[in-house]
C-alpha cells in the first residue's frame, strides 16, 4: 500500500536455508518512547511483519516502552538478558548509551539490531574483529536525508520559496526536542541544503522548540505569525504533528500555503499527506516505516539463523510533493 | 413532657490502648444546666464526642428527645438539635466570622433554581449574634484577626446560634477572661430559660457551682454519679473526681527571691496597637505573675521577649549580659523558656510522640560528640518528666494527638521541664487542667523557685495569681500599669490596674 | 506615609506590576505585540489553560492536587478527535463512523473526563488515599487508557465545524471578530467566580481547605463536597481538551502532557494557598497569564529557547517572592 | 481475636505482603525470576531512585516538596559524563580535557546539585515562596541550565572505570561480586537512618514537619534545617545522576525526567505522610520497590505495555488504599 520500493538492500529471509521449524523465538523489542507517532507506526509494523513470517518459527514479540529515559530502557534490556530473549531490536533512547548497550549484548551472546537512533561509529566499531561482530547492527535511514530533503522541497519550488524575491528566504524553524539527533539534524541541513540547491540567502526570523507536539506547533507558528506577519515565507517544521498545528495557525491568519507562505514537515502523517494533495501543506518527507521495519525484522531472523550481518542498512527517506503525494495516499 | 431529654445508657469506648468509657451513664433534664466533671482524661470529651458524632461509640445506647438515636455524623447530630462548643477550637482562619459561624447552614436565597447564597442575611444576622455575645466585631472580618479568646466567643455564638435543644461546652470558658465568662454565663442563663439544656465541661469550680443545676462526675473512664449543684462544695466534687481530699488549692510559697538577674526595659512593638515602653524585672527565685484583662498585651510582650515577635525598642538584660534574641532558639539557649498560650498553633507536634514531645526542646544537652544523640539518656529524661507530670497515656510513643487536652498541655510543660531553663515563663500554664494537677504543677513551679529559677507567669484566673505570685506585675492596653507585692494581692487592686487606662 | 501608600501598593500589586511592565517593554520594542490579533492569539492560548487551572483550583483550595489534569485533557483531545473527523478522511480512526452532532460528542467527553474526576474524588474520600497519589495513579491509568484506546496513533482530519470552534469568532463589528475561545473563557470564568463566591458548594470549598475538621463537625458534607470539586475539574479537563485539539487540528496521546504542573503553578502564582482554604478566580486568570504572557513575550524578544526556560524558572520564584510578601504578616 | 489479629497483621502490612506475593507469583511462573543475576539487576534500578528518594524525603517530611529532583540528576549526569570521557574519544564534549580523578568529579557534581539544593531551601525559607512554586521554577531553571551547558547534545564515550562504578562489584566469594550500587544503597541508606533517628537534624525535621511554629518555639533554628534538607536533598540527586549516567554508558539533557514524581510517589506509598512529621527509612525503601519490583515483574510477565501504565497506576492506588487504613483513626 506505500507507494514506496524498498531500496535498502534488505537481507532477504531464505526460507529454505534452514529447518528450524517449531521453534520458539523470543524477540525483545525496546522504543525509546511509546506515544511517538513515527515509532507507533514503526512498531506496529514490526509486530505485523513478525506475524507474516512464515519460517516455520513462533516469533514471541514483547513490546516495551523505553519512556524516553535511558536508565528505563537499560533495565528493560537487562530484563530481556535475564529473561534468555534471543533477539533484540533496540530503538535507543539515548544514542550515546550503545556502547552499554553492545556490551551487555556481547557478553550474553544475544544479537541486537539498533533502529531508528543511530549509535555512534566508533561504537558500531566496537567488536571489529571478534566473535560479536556481525551480531549487531544498525538499520535507519539517514536523518540528515530528512533535513535535506526538506530543503530541497522549498528550493525546487518555482520560485525558490523566496516569495518577496528579495533573495533571500525568511523562514522559521520549529525544532522537534533539541536533544534528539533527528531535530538536530533536520534543523541544520534543511536550511544548508536549501542554500546549496537554490543559491540564495536565507534569513531565520523565528525558531523555536515545540517537542513534536502539534499543539505548540500552532502556538509558535501563531506568535511567529503575529510577530512576523508578511515576512514570513516558510515554515520548516521537524516533524508533520508540529507542521499540522502550524497549519492551523496559519488558515486562522488568514494565509494561504502556496500562495503567500511554504509550510514542510517531516513523517508524511495521513493527515499531512492528504493536506499536501489540497495544497495546504508545501510538502512532507516520507520516513519509511515499512522499508525501515521490515528490514529490521529481516536483520533479526537472520541473526537469530546465525548469518552474519551487515553493519549498517539504509533505508532511503521519500519526497513527497502534491505530484507524488497520489502514490502514497491510501 | 419527659423527665430527661438526654439518656446516655452503658456507653463505652476504647481507643488502641486505652478503655476511655467504660459503661457510663448520663441523663439531662430539659432545660438544665448538667456540669460534666473529672480530671484530664477521665473521658469527658470521649462521651461528648460519641453523642455529636465525631466518635462511634462501641457499645451502649443514646436515647435523645425520647426516641432511641444512632448519630453517625456530626450533621445528623446538629439536625437532632445538639450543638457543641469543642474543646479544641476549630476556627477556619482564612474566611470571615459569618462565614464561620454558619458554615453547614448558610442562609440561601433562589433565583428559579438557582440557589444562592444570601449575603446581606449572613451579615445581619451575624452581627445580630457578635453583639448578643458581647463582640463588637464586623462579621466580616477574617478570624484570623481576632485572639484565641475572641475565636472562643465565636464558637460559642456558634453553637448558641445552632437552635439547638441541647448545648454542649467543652471546656468553653478555658481561654476567657472573667468579662467574657460573664458574659457566657448571661447566655447560657438565657437558653436555660428557653428550656435548653446544656452541658457544660470545665476545670473551674467556682464556676460549675455557679452555673449548674447538676454535676455528674467521671473519673478514668467511668461514671461516678449525680449530684444536684446545690448539694456539693468544691472539697466534695474534688474528692469525688479525684478519689482523695484536697485540703490546699495551692501549696506554701517557701521560695526566696534572690537578687535582680533579668531586666526588661523599654519594650515597645512595632505593632503600634500593642505594648510600648515595658519595662520590669524578675529575682533569682521569684515568681512573677503578669495579670490583665484580655488584650492587655501580655501574650505579645512575652512573645517578644522571647524572639517571635518584633519590637521597635527594647533591650533584655540577663545576669548583666545584654541579650540579642532574634529568634527563640537565641533565649532558649542563654535559658530562658516559653510555654506559649495557644496549645494547638505553638505548642504540639500533633503527629509525634509524647516522647518526642517532651524532648524536643533539650536535644542539645544530649548529644554525644556533640552529634550524635544519647537517646537512651533523652529517654530517661522524658519519662521522668511523663511520670512527673502524670501524663495519662497509653505510653510515650503514642501520638500526642490522641492524648486528651489537659494532658496535651502536661506534656508541653514537661517539654520545658526537661529543657531545665533558668528563666521560664508561662503564659496561662494551667489552661484546661484539673484541680489535682494544679496543685502538682503548683507545686512544682514552686520548686524551681526554690532551686533559685525564675518564674514569670501569666494568668487570666485572680485566685491562681495571687496564690502564687512573689510579685504581680499588671498591664492595661499594652502598658504596665502596677505592680503588686504577693502578699498585698486582692482581686481588688488588681482589677483597678487592669482598667487604669480604659 | 506617602512612600508608605506606594510601597504597600507595589507589594500588592507586584506580579500585576510585573507583567504589566512586560507588556509594556515588549509592547514598545516589539513590532505586532500590541495589535488586537495578538490579542486573540494570547486569548485562544489562554483560554483553555485557564479552563484547566480552574479545574484544579477546588482540588487546591481544598488542599489536595490534580496530576492527573494534563493526561485527562490528552484524553479528551483524542476522544473528540476519534469522533469529530471528516467522513471522507481516509485515515478515519472509526472507519464507518457517522458525522455526529458536535454537542454530542462535546458531552460525551466531558462527561467520561469527569467520570475519571468523580473516580479520582472517590478514591479520596472514601478510600483516604492522599490526593497526590490517587492522581498520580490516575494519571498513569489515564495515559494507559488513552494508549489501548487509541494505539497512540495520531488523530487529524477533522471537521471544519470543529475546527472552527478554536479559530472563528462572533462578529460584532470590531475589525476582528470576538473569538469563541475568548467567550468561552469568560463565561465559564464568570460560573467558577459566581460558585466560589456565591453559592454553598464555594464556601464549604473555602472551610474544607481552611479547616477540614471544623467543616466536618460543623455539618458540611464534605465527601459530597470533593466528590463535586474532583468531577468538575474532570469536566473542565475534557473540555479544555476539547478546545486544544480543536486548536491545534489534531491530537495524540501526548496532548497536555505536563498541563497539570503549569496549572497548579499558575494557580499558585495568582495566590492559590498550596496550605488549602485560598484562592481567587481573577487570582487564578492573573498566574495563567503571567505564563502564557511571558512565553508569548520571550518569543517575541526571541530570546533563545534554552534561556527561555530559565528566564521563565526565575521569573516564577521572583514574581511570587514580590508577591508572597503581602500575605506574610509582619509580627 | 485470634482472627482479629490476623486482620490487623493484614492490615498494618498490606504493602509488604502485596509484594511479596507479586515477587512468590512471578517467581513460580517465570524463569530466571528468582536467579541471583536479576537480583543484582533489580538492586542496580532500585539504587539511584532510592537515593532520590531518600533526598526528597527531608522536603516531604517537613510539609516541603522538590520537583527539581528529576532535572538536578539530569544536571548532574551530564556533568559527569562530560567531565569523564574517554581521551580518545572522538566526540569529547571538552576536548582537551584531561583525565580527571573519579573522585574529583564525584564531588564537583555534588557540590553543585547540592548548591542548587541550598538555592531551593534559600528562596523557601527566606524569601518564603511555596516549596512547591519554588522547586517547580529550579526545575525549570536547572534544565535550562543543562540545556545552555551540554547544548543538548547526547554525551556517551564515558571511561570503563566510570561505567565499572555501576556495572561491578566486589568478590565476596559468592558466584557473583556484590554490586558496588547495591553497597551504595545500602551504605546511603544507612546513613540516613542514622540522620534521621539518631541526630538532632532527624528530629527537628520531624518537629518542623509536625508542626513548624511550635519547632521554632522550641529552639529549633527552622531556616538552618531547611537549609540542610534541600542541600542534603541536591547531593543525593547529584549522586543519583553520577550513577545513573555511569549505569546507562551516558547521559543527555532528559535524564532525570520525571523521577521526582516517581520518587514523591515512592516515598508516600512508603508511608511518608504528604502532610509532614511522618516517614521512615526503610518505610521509603519499600516504596521503591514496590516501584521497581512492580516495573520489572510486568516486564516478566510480559504484559502489554500499555496496559503496564494501567496496572502500575491500580497497583499504586489499591497499594496505598489498603496501607493507609492502619493510620486512618477508626472512628
Ligand atoms: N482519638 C483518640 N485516640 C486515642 N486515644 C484517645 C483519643 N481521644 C481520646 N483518647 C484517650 O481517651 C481518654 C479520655 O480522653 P478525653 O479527651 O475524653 O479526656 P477528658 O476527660 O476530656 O480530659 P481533659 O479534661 O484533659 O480534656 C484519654 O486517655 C485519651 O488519651
Ligand atoms: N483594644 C482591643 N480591642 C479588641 N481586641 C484587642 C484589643 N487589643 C488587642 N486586641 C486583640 O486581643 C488579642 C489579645 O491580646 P493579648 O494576647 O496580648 O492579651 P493577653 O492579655 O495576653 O490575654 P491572655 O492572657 O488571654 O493571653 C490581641 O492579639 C489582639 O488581636
Ligand atoms: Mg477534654
Ligand atoms: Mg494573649
Amino acid at each position: 500500500n506505500s507507494g514506496t520500493t524498498d531500496q535498502a538492500e534488505a537481507p532477504a529471509t531464505d526460507e529454505t536455508t534452514e529447518e528450524t521449524t517449531g521453534e520458539t523465538i523470543k524477540v525483545g523489542v525496546s522504543i525509546y518512547k511509546f506515544d511517538d507517532n513515527f515509532m507507533t507506526l514503526y512498531r506496529e509494523e514490526i509486530d505485523s511483519y513478525f506475524k507474516t513470517l512464515d519460517d516455520g518459527n513462533t516469533y514471541e514479540v514483547t513490546i516495551q516502552d523505553g519512556k524516553n529515559d535511558q536508565a528505563e530502557q537499560t533495565n528493560q534490556i537487562d530484563a530481556f538478558i535475564q529473561q534468555g530473549y534471543d533477539v533484540l531490536i533496540i530503538n535507543l533512547v539515548q544514542s550515546t548509551s550503545a556502547a552499554t548497550v553492545i556490551d551487555k549484548c556481547a557478553d550474553a551472546g544475544i544479537p541486537c539490531i539498533f533502529i531508528n537512533r543511530e549509535p555512534e561509529e566508533a561504537d558500531m566499531n566496537l567488536y571489529d574483529g571478534q566473535d560479536y561482530e556481525g551480531k549487531y547492527t544498525y538499520v535507519g535511514a539517514d536523518a540528515r536525508q530528512s533535513g535535506k530533503f526538506q530543503g530541497e522541497l522549498i528550493a525546487d519550488l518555482e520560485n525558490k520559496g523566496d516569495l518577496n524575491g528579495d533573495g533571500v528566504l525568511q523562514y522559521i524553524m520549529i525544532v522537534g526536542d533539541p536533544e534528539n539527533v533527528d531535530a538536530k539534524y533536520r534543523t541544520e541541513f534543511s536550511i544548508s541544503q536549501y542554500l546549496e540547491v537554490s543559491g540564495n540567502e536565507v534569513e531565520k526570523l523565528d525558531e523555536q522548540r515545540g517537542d513534536w507536539d502539534q499543539a505548540k506547533g500552532q502556538e509558535i507558528t501563531a506568535n511567529a505569525l503575529v510577530k512576523f506577519g508578511d515576512a514570513i515565507e516558510v515554515v520548516f517544521a521537524n516533524n508533520d504533528a508540529m507542521a499540522l498545528g502550524a497549519s492551523q495557525a496559519i488558515a486562522a491568519a488568514g494565509r494561504t500555503v502556496g500562495e503567500d507562505i511554504y509550510l514542510v514537515g517531516v513523517d508524511a502523517l495521513e493527515e499531512a499527506k492528504q493536506l499536501v494533495k489540497d495544497g495546504e501543506m508545501t510538502g512532507t518527507v516520507l520516513n519509511d516505516h515499512i522499508g525501515q521495519s521490515h528490514t529490521a525484522v529481516d536483520a533479526a531472523v537472520k541473526a537469530v539463523k546465525g548469518e552474519k550481518l551487515e553493519k549498517y542498512y539504509w533505508v532511503d527517506y521519500v519526497k513527497v510533493t502534491s505530484d507524488t503525494v497520489d502514490d502514497f495516499l491510501n | 413532657m419527659e423527665e430527661y431529654i438526654l439518656q446516655m445508657k452503658n456507653i463505652s469506648k476504647s481507643f488502641p490502648g486505652v478503655k476511655a468509657l467504660d459503661r457510663v451513664n448520663l441523663n439531662i433534664k430539659p432545660g438544665t444546666v448538667h456540669a460534666l466533671m473529672g480530671e484530664n482524661g477521665a473521658g469527658k470529651s470521649t462521651l461528648m464526642k460519641c453523642l455529636f458524632g465525631i466518635y462511634r461509640m462501641d457499645e451502649g445506647e443514646i436515647i435523645f428527645n425520647g426516641e432511641k438515636v444512632d448519630i453517625t455524623n456530626t450533621a445528623d447530630a446538629l439536625s437532632r438539635g445538639i450543638a457543641m462548643v469543642q474543646q479544641e477550637q476549630t476556627p477556619i482562619l482564612d474566611r470571615s466570622i459569618a462565614e464561620n459561624i454558619f458554615l453547614g447552614r448558610f442562609p440561601t436565597k433562589k433565583y428559579g433554581p438557582l440557589e444562592v447564597i444570601d449575603h446581606t442575611k449572613l451579615y445581619a444576622e451575624t452581627d445580630r449574634l457578635l453583639k448578643e455575645v458581647n463582640m463588637d466585631f464586623d462579621s466580616r472580618v477574617k478570624l484570623s484577626s481576632l485572639s484565641v479568646s475572641q475565636m472562643q466567643s465565636v464558637e460559642i455564638a456558634k453553637a448558641v446560634s445552632a437552635d439547638a435543644k441541647l448545648v454542649i461546652m467543652d471546656e468553653p470558658t478555658s481561654s476567657l477572661t472573667e468579662n467574657e465568662v460573664e458574659g457566657l454565663f448571661e447566655i447560657i442563663n438565657k437558653l436555660r430559660d428557653n428550656g435548653v439544656s446544656i452541658i457544660y465541661i470545665s476545670h473551674k469550680m467556682e464556676e460549675i457551682l455557679q452555673i449548674s443545676d447538676e454535676v455528674s462526675i467521671m473519673r478514668d473512664g467511668v461514671y461516678v454519679g449525680t449530684w444536684p449543684a446545690k448539694e456539693l462544695t468544691t472539697d466534695l466534687i474534688i474528692k469525688r473526681m479525684v478519689g482523695r481530699e484536697l485540703t490546699n488549692r495551692f501549696p506554701p510559697r517557701n521560695n526566696v527571691p534572690g537578687e535582680v538577674i533579668f531586666e526588661v526595659e523599654n519594650f515597645t512593638s512595632i505593632d503600634p496597637k500593642s505594648f510600648k515602653n515595658v519595662s520590669f524585672n524578675l529575682r533569682e527565685g521569684e515568681i512573677l505573675g503578669i495579670g490583665g484583662l484580655v488584650g492587655a498585651q501580655r501574650t505579645e510582650l512575652m512573645e517578644a521577649i522571647f524572639g517571635i515577635r518584633h519590637i521597635v525598642t527594647g533591650k533584655v538584660t540577663y545576669k548583666g549580659e545584654v541579650l540579642k534574641i532574634k529568634r527563640p532558639r537565641d533565649a532558649i539557649t542563654k535559658g530562658i523558656a516559653l510555654l506559649t498560650e495557644d496549645r494547638r498553633a505553638t505548642g504540639i507536634f500533633g503527629v509525634l510522640s509524647v516522647a518526642d514531645n517532651v524532648g524536643i526542646a533539650s536535644l542539645d544537652n544530649y548529644l554525644d560528640y556533640n552529634f550524635v544523640l544519647n537517646n537512651k539518656a533523652l529517654e530517661k529524661v522524658v519519662n521522668e518528666n511523663i511520670e512527673k507530670m502524670s501524663i495519662k497515656t497509653p505510653s510515650s510513643k503514642t501520638q500526642i494527638k490522641s492524648l486528651s487536652g489537659g494532658n496535651q498541655q502536661k506534656v508541653i510543660i514537661g517539654r520545658w521541664l526537661a529543657n531545665n531553663p533558668d528563666v521560664l515563663i508561662l503564659d496561662e500554664p494551667t489552661r484546661g487542667i484539673d484541680v489535682g494537677a494544679k496543685y502538682e504543677i503548683y507545686s512544682i513551679i514552686v520548686d524551681l523557685a526554690k532551686q533559685g529559677k525564675s518564674i514569670i507567669m501569666i494568668s487570666s484566673e485572680m485566685p491562681e495569681l495571687i496564690g502564687m505570685s512573689d510579685r504581680i506585675m499588671v498591664m492595661c492596653e499594652g502598658k504596665v500599669s502596677g505592680f503588686v507585692e504577693g502578699e498585698n494581692a486582692t482581686q481588688e487592686n488588681i482589677m483597678s490596674l487592669a482598667t487604669k487606662f480604659m | 506615609m506617602e512612600s508608605n501608600k506606594i510601597k504597600d501598593f507595589l507589594e500588592n500589586n507586584a506580579i500585576i506590576i510585573l507583567l504589566f511592565a512586560l507588556v509594556v517593554y515588549v509592547g514598545l520594542t516589539q513590532d505586532g505585540f500590541l495589535t488586537m490579533t495578538n490579542f486573540f492569539n494570547i486569548a485562544s492560548n489562554v483560554s483553555p489553560r485557564f479552563l484547566i487551572a480552574l479545574g484544579v483550583s477546588g482540588c487546591l483550595i481544598t488542599k489536595g492536587t490534580d496530576l492527573s489534569a494534563g493526561r485527562l485533557v490528552g484524553l479528551g483531545g483524542v476522544l473528540s478527535c476519534t469522533l469529530l473527523q471528516r467522513v471522507d478522511y481516509a485515515d478515519k480512526f472509526f472507519p464507518n463512523l457517522p458525522e455526529l452532532p458536535i454537542i454530542v460528542v462535546f458531552l460525551a467527553v466531558i462527561l467520561l473526563t469527569g467520570f475519571f474526576g468523580l473516580l479520582n474524588g472517590i478514591v479520596i474520600s472514601y478510600l483516604n488515599v492522599p490526593p497526590f497519589l490517587t492522581t498520580l495513579g490516575m494519571q498513569t491509568i489515564v495515559y494507559g487508557i488513552n494508549l489501548v484506546y487509541s494505539g497512540a496513533t495520531p488523530l487529524g482530519g477533522l471537521r471544519r465545524d470543529y475546527t472552527q470552534i478554536a479559530s472563528a469568532g462572533i462578529n460584532i463589528g470590531l475589525p476582528q471578530p470576538i473569538k469563541y475561545l475568548l467567550i468561552i473563557a469568560v463565561v465559564v470564568g464568570v460560573f467558577f467566580w459566581f460558585l466560589y463566591n456565591k453559592t454553598r458548594h464555594g464556601k464549604y470549598m473555602y472551610a474544607i481547605g481552611g479547616n477540614e475538621h471544623a467543616a466536618e463537625v460543623s455539618g458540611v458534607n464534605t465527601v459530597a463536597a470533593k466528590l463535586r470539586i474532583y468531577s468538575l475539574a474532570g469536566v473542565m479537563y475534557g473540555f479544555a481538551g476539547f478546545l486544544l485539539a480543536a486548536k491545534s487540528g489534531g491530537a495524540s496521546v501526548n496532548l497536555g502532557l505536563g498541563y497539570e504542573l503549569e496549572a497548579i503553578a499558575a494557580c499558585t502564582i495568582g495566590g492559590v494557598s498550596t496550605t488549602g482554604g485560598i484562592g481567587t478566580v481573577p487570582g487564578i486568570l492573573l498566574g495563567v497569564l503571567v505564563f502564557e504572557l511571558l512565553k508569548t513575550c520571550m518569543q517575541f524578544l526571541r530570546i533563545d529557547t534554552s534561556w527561555q526556560y530559565i528566564v521563565q524558572g526565575l521569573v516564577i520564584i521572583i514574581a511570587v517572592a514580590l508577591d508572597i510578601r503581602k500575605y506574610t504578616a509582619k509580627k
